[in-house]
């Protein structure tokens, strides 16, 4: 299980809880497992997040691999000018 | 639109007297603006670029005939103009930028009829006078009495301005002008305030024009602030009783470029530092 | 709606050009003489993109009309360099990275050159008074201003 | 893709330098062409009408009369676009408004005519019926339950009820007990603080040439940050085959996050396809400003609490930032990036989307951070100074460094801040004497910058000489850092590589010139492409050694015999294996593709000296000092040149740049005369100190340098400003009234 860190307003689509517990070895996997337990996270998920994985954020690379000891935090998908 | 670049004043007066919608082309700076912005939609335009004398600087009487077309750029180059009347060739050359120097003259600044043009309160404090052309001939007025109103000159139809005139400078006579902007170039001024004032044998102001721009529907000779400094050392005192009274004067709004109380302020302190620069300068040093 | 037949002279060479009563100087640059050195910014005077010399004098081409340019002597960017061989101020300007996108830089260029003609050890006070009208939005000047002082003290060397 | 041997420094041999750019002549010259610079045979112009109102039902538009008049060739209205996917319902809403005008300047209808005058006459003609509705500009009386809605039901599920339904999304980030925080403090600093909404203000105005044909193939040329992103729109826009429409990306003078979206793009495509003309259009100074993406004005309540040893217990903020008439304002990234410098154990920042009666807000390099890093780093000055502390110091003790779990969540890796810190407190800037009436501040500042889909292809000529194509706009110097990069990984001379911009015919997907991401990026990809090119050259010189490829390495430019192979054969050259590439197998290029992932963030810190006169609340900006890490600067004076940019583009919007709105909801400085961005006069040289940390991300260690600049530098003006007043400046800008009021009320009071 991946130990993912959700911002605080997304929470209250989480039981309330800032962390959760995915089963996921990719972000794919990781993105498909919040949807499914956490269906609350839906619309944002489809507006589009980006993923902090140990210190580095990935926007849409699914097959990103991810390990139980993986850092995983959900951000705001991130835009520049 | 059609151009036209007549090479007498007859024929600038009689092109501008037979077409309604005819607008005269100096520097064109402020006009071109405006044809762009749409603002105006002439049907003439009579370039008066190519009539001579538009574009000479002549003594006379003492004084400088400035030609309508004579820009910003040229009057900074000419040593006569720097020496006897600094104040108001600082105030042409505060016009936008050093292109816009190139092409900008007094006499659009005026017909121009912004409250803010910053040559105006200038030559108001020199006691400027300007030869008006027109149907009925040449007529010479005071720069005070050409802007009615934000947009609006008193000048008749068929009339253009052919020259700015600025009288002998008095002995120990001394002119400055100061503006407020936010930035340091390229503003619209939020306050202006010409000085001119004379010195007598023991320093003290014996005569005095003071002016104020943006602070009101046009430009205002500040009569209370000639007399707060006549008969005074142009220090001290006097200068805090003069920096009251353009407070006074002032009659501002609050707009995009500045509030009532910091136009009715800074009119006092520009004031101040104005008079400052003109005793200096009426005193024979530089400044 | 008739146009206004124009003899000039840019960039040293003889020009005739048709052009309606309401079109600047530099509509006609660009838009009849395909001369797109010099830019629009602004359209007002406010940004010096579209810098120009006419008699030598600088001036803003989006606030002088075409028909004004009779008999005229107009120099623009494209009349910068000679041949192949850059004026030291656009080698400079290369050299020292002061342009980043380079929309500002044909109005600057004109323009600083205008300055060296008249001024060929300008302060740095000075330069940057003169290039007050020249909006740059990249590269907050400090490359610009530090261009000019060098290319002027090189041509002060040379001379 | 990591870092090139972690463990020991590499040492370059082009990167670092200072080459000539390689688009350097066509731009001193006035040869390249930029958006407005190009025609084509039969050109028509296309001009758009706007309207008048800032909210106002569209009742009906007769556009007859102006298609009556002759010369007039394509008039369209929102109804000739006909229905468009969701994704894009709100751009093209933006570029041609709907049922409603919701901003002054919005986009009603558009002509293409055969001039400029008939253009201008036909806008005239078009009668619009408009239903004036009342308006709403500022962000705090949007959010009133009672305020003039723009949109109603889409609200995002993360707001709360109660609020007014311009607000179209909450976010909340952070870690720890704000209120246990809070009550650790010695002192704390409550307060609001307000930005004006700024523009990009690039000096070259949208523009584009359309050419639309009945067979549905269409080119567009444009100015722009992306011209894939054009594409993508378009197509959606439009239901064309992206493949269908080729962009070509114009030179671009200047964008700064305003040119990341299409305003006149889809309309001249369509006015193309009406007409079967090829449609210029061109925006006015006006139409930019009053048409296109500031940013956000903002406000923010931000309450601090501090040791009297200068340890931050607690920081929370609550940021609300207006984006305009749709959905979007960078308010999560402010949130993100608001105490993103700091080492918080107990941090906590809520954000608000909302609408406005404005201009949709498009990016503004480091969107949103800017403004939060005003509130933050101003309410921290004012502690540190309130407990008589060092303000350097004080941050050195809260720095974010490695190991730190981030405000918005993830760990960071080695990141560059404390090295700003500490270069920022051994320069001499910081010991300078100061005179009377001035002051000095400082602040810190953070981007997240990023990567993303990007593509590079590298060719070798037959000569030996190399050309990489990439597909991002040249906003600055980046071909010359392409080409460093190719040249450093191929070992050949700078001078034999060309890097052209290519079209969106020529590569696969790229996303847009933003978040500092393309010598970071694009970067990567071409050093990952000439490492294909290598590779392949190995190959080749192997098969003519008769040696197996894996014995073959690549050094200064040239394939060499390795291993036990080593020394048996001549080094063979790029030129001499690109002169026998058709005896080898044929035309030898490298390519790479990637959604390049691992962007390192970047810190700086700002320290400038301000005098302010004490009589009309005039700031003069003395000297200034930027401190930042590049990670690795690949050409130093273009990175110097981004750090002085954006500190100005800073000091702009801290002194003097905003939007002016009437109670008419009309905008009322629409031009460089009252949109006061800085001019030469107004400043000092801009010094600049590059800090090399490197981003474990990249090959070279690269990050993204172009955002963070402009961060610290409302906050560190303000501090500075303030110390020189006397007083405490919270509104943005400080323009002089501003000041001076705040000068004589602390005198009255």
């Amino acid at each position: 299980m991946v130990k993912v860190r959700v911002w605080g307003s997304l929470a209250e689509f989480t039981e309330g809880q800032t962390e959760v517990e995915i089963k996921a070895d990719t972000l794919r996997e990781l993105l498909d497992g919040l949807a499914g337990e956490y269906p609350g996270l839906r619309p944002q998920l489809e507006r589009g997040i980006s993923v902090a994985i140990d210190g580095r954020v990935y926007n849409d690379s699914w097959f990103t691999p991810i390990s139980e000891e993986s850092e995983v935090v959900l951000l705001r998908r991130l835009k520049g000018g | 639109m059609r151009y036209e670049a007549p090479n007498s004043v007859e024929a600038a007066v009689d092109l501008l007297a037979a077409t309604e919608g005819a607008y005269v082309l100096a520097g064109g700076t402020d006009l071109l603006v405006k044809l762009r912005a749409e603002m105006l939609e002439p049907d003439l335009v009579v370039d008066i670029k190519r009539i001579a004398g538009m574009k000479d600087i002549t003594a006379e009487n003492g004084g400088w005939r400035i030609g309508a077309a004579v820009s910003g750029a040229e009057m900074g180059e000419h040593a006569g103009l720097l020496r006897d009347w600094p104040g108001v060739v600082e105030a042409v050359g505060l016009i936008g930028s050093t292109q816009v120097q190139g092409r900008a003259t007094l006499a659009g600044n005026l017909c121009n009829a912004s409250p803010a043009a910053d040559s105006v309160p200038a030559m108001v404090a020199a006691n400027a006078t300007l030869r008006i052309v027109g149907p009925k001939g040449s007529r010479d007025v005071a720069v005070i009495d050409v802007p009615a109103s934000p947009g609006k000159t008193t000048l008749a139809p068929g009339e253009f301005i052919a020259s700015v005139f600025l009288p002998a400078k008095p002995e120990h006579g001394g002119d400055a002008y100061l503006r407020f902007i936010p930035r340091t170039e390229m503003d619209i001024a939020v306050v202006g305030c010409g000085v001119s004032l004379v010195l007598d044998g023991a320093g003290k102001v014996s005569a005095a024009r003071v002016s104020l721009g943006a602070v009101g529907p046009k430009v205002m000779l500040v009569e209370a602030g000639a007399e707060a400094l006549i008969g005074r050392a142009p220090k001290g005192d006097a200068l805090e009783d003069l920096a009251a009274v353009c407070s006074a004067a002032a009659t501002p709004i609050d707009d995009k470029r500045g509030t009532v109380d910091f136009r009715r302020h800074v009119a006092g302190v520009l004031a101040r530092r104005a008079t400052e620069i003109a005793a200096i300068r009426a005193k024979g040093e530089t400044a | 709606m008739s146009q206004i037949h124009v003899t000039t002279s840019i960039n040293g060479d003889a020009t005739e050009f048709l052009c309606e009563a309401e079109d600047t100087l530099l509509d006609v640059l660009r838009d009849r003489l395909g001369m797109t050195g010099s830019k629009e910014g602004c359209g007002t005077g406010d940004c010096g993109a579209c810098s120009v010399t006419v008699d030598g004098r600088l001036v803003c081409s989006c606030l002088m009309l075409g028909a004004e340019a009779e008999g005229r002597e107009v120099t623009t960017i494209e009349g910068m360099a000679t041949g192949d061989q850059l004026h030291p101020l656009q080698q400079k300007f290369i050299e020292m990275a002061a342009l980043q996108c380079g929309i500002c830089t044909p109005g600057i260029l004109v323009a600083a050159k205008s300055l060296l003609e008249k001024n060929p050890d300008p302060t740095e006070e000075e330069v940057r008074y003169w290039l007050a009208g020249n909006l740059c939005r990249c590269t907050g000047y400090d490359k610009i201003i530090r261009a000019v002082m060098e290319t002027a003290a090189d041509l002060r060397r040379a001379s | 893709m990591a870092l090139d041997s972690s463990d020991k420094p590499r040492t370059f041999k082009v990167v670092g330098t200072r080459p000539l750019r390689p688009d350097g002549i066509d731009k001193v010259t006035g040869r390249a062409r930029f958006g407005a610079d190009i025609v084509a045979p039969g050109m028509l112009v296309g001009r758009v009408l706007r309207s008048p109102h800032a909210h106002a039902r569209i009742v009906k538009i007769d556009t007859s009369k102006a298609r009556a008049l002759s010369g007039v060739k394509a008039v369209v209205t929102r109804a000739d676009f006909g229905a468009v996917p969701d994704s894009v319902a709100d751009v093209i809403d933006n570029c041609m408004a709907g049922d409603k005008a919701l901003y002054d300047g919005h986009a009603v209808a558009a002509v293409a005519a055969s001039s400029a005058a008939v253009a201008r006459k036909a806008l005239r003609l078009i009668e619009v019926e408009y239903e004036v509705l009342a308006h709403v500009s500022d962000v705090d009386a949007a959010m009133k339950p009672d305020a003039p809605v723009l949109h109603r039901g889409r609200q995002e599920e993360s707001v709360p009820e109660g609020y007014s339904q311009n607000v179209m999304s909450r976010v909340e980030f952070g870690h720890g007990d704000i209120d246990k925080g809070l009550a650790e403090a010695d002192r704390v600093v409550e307060r609001t603080y307000r930005t004006g909404a700024t523009h990009q203000g690039y000096i070259e105005p949208h523009a584009c040439l359309a050419t639309m044909g009945p067979d549905g193939q269409a080119d567009l040329w444009c100015c722009t940050q992306g011209h894939y992103m054009v594409r993508n729109t378009c197509a959606a826009i439009l239901g064309m085959e992206q493949g269908q429409l080729r962009v070509t990306a114009s030179e671009i003078g200047g964008g700064f996050g305003g040119k990341t979206t299409v305003f006149l793009e889809p309309v001249a495509l369509l006015l193309s396809k009406l007409s079967g003309r090829p449609v210029k259009m061109v925006m006015s100074r006006s139409e930019v400003l009053r048409a296109t993406g500031p940013t956000s004005s903002s406000s923010i309540d931000v309450k601090i609490g501090m040791t009297k040893d200068g340890r931050i217990t607690a920081g929370f903020a609550q940021l609300r930032y207006q984006g305009g008439a749709y959905p979007g304002s960078p308010v999560d990234m402010g949130s993100m990036s608001a105490f993103a410098p700091y080492d918080l154990e107990n941090v906590k920042t809520v954000g608000f989307d909302v609408v406005t009666n404005r201009p949709k807000a498009a990016a503004y390099r480091a969107p949103g951070a800017p403004m939060a890093a005003f509130a933050v780093e101003s309410a921290v000055d004012e502690l540190a100074k309130g407990f008589g502390l060092d303000p350097l110091e004080v941050r050195l003790k809260n720095a974010a460094r490695e190991g730190t779990v981030a405000s918005y969540g993830p760990t960071f890796p080695a990141i560059g801040l404390e090295a700003t810190l500490e270069a920022a407190r051994a320069h001499p800037h910081w010991t300078a004497p100061l005179g009377e009436n001035q002051g000095r501040g400082v602040a810190c500042g953070f981007w997240f910058n990023f990567g993303g889909d990007t593509c590079v292809t590298l060719n070798v000529t037959p000569d030996g000489t190399v050309t990489v194509s990439e597909g991002n706009p040249d906003i600055g110097g980046s071909r010359a850092s392409m080409t460093m990069m190719a040249a450093e990984e191929l070992g050949i001379p700078y001078t034999q590589v060309r890097t052209i911009i290519a079209d969106t015919g020529s590569l696969g997907q790229n996303e847009v010139t933003d978040g500092s991401r393309v010598t970071f990026a694009v970067g990567l990809a071409t050093i990952e492409a000439a490492r294909n090119a290598k590779r392949e050259m190995c190959k080749r010189a192997a098969m003519v050694w008769g040696i197996d490829e894996e014995a073959v390495e690549w050094v200064d430019g040239a394939a060499r015999p390795a291993g036990p192979n080593a020394g048996k054969h001549d080094p063979m050259t790029l030129k001499e294996i690109a002169a026998i590439a058709s005896n080898t197998g044929g035309p030898i290029a490298g390519h790479y593709e990637v959604n390049a992932e691992g962007a390192g963030v970047s810190f700086g810190t700002h320290m400038v000296d301000v005098e302010v006169d004490p009589d009309t609340g005039a700031p003069k900006i003395l000297r200034y000092t930027v401190f930042q890490d590049a990670g690795k600067a690949v050409h130093p004076a273009y990175v110097e040149g981004q750090f002085q940019g954006g500190a100005v583009q800073g000091i702009g919007w801290a002194l003097n740049e905003e939007y002016i709105y009437g109670e008419d909801g009309v905008l009322q400085n629409a031009g460089f005369l009252d949109y006061r961005i800085p001019v030469a006069s107004d400043l000092p040289m801009i010094d600049t100190v590059i800090l090399e940390i490197a981003n474990p991300g990249h090959p070279y260690g690269v990050r993204g340098v172009g955002e963070t600049p402009i961060v610290p530098p409302l906050a560190a003006i303000a501090n500075a400003v303030s110390a020189a007043a006397g007083v405490r400046m919270t509104d943005l800008p400080m323009s002089p009234p501003r000041i001076l009021a705040a000068i004589q009320g602390q005198k009255g009071g």
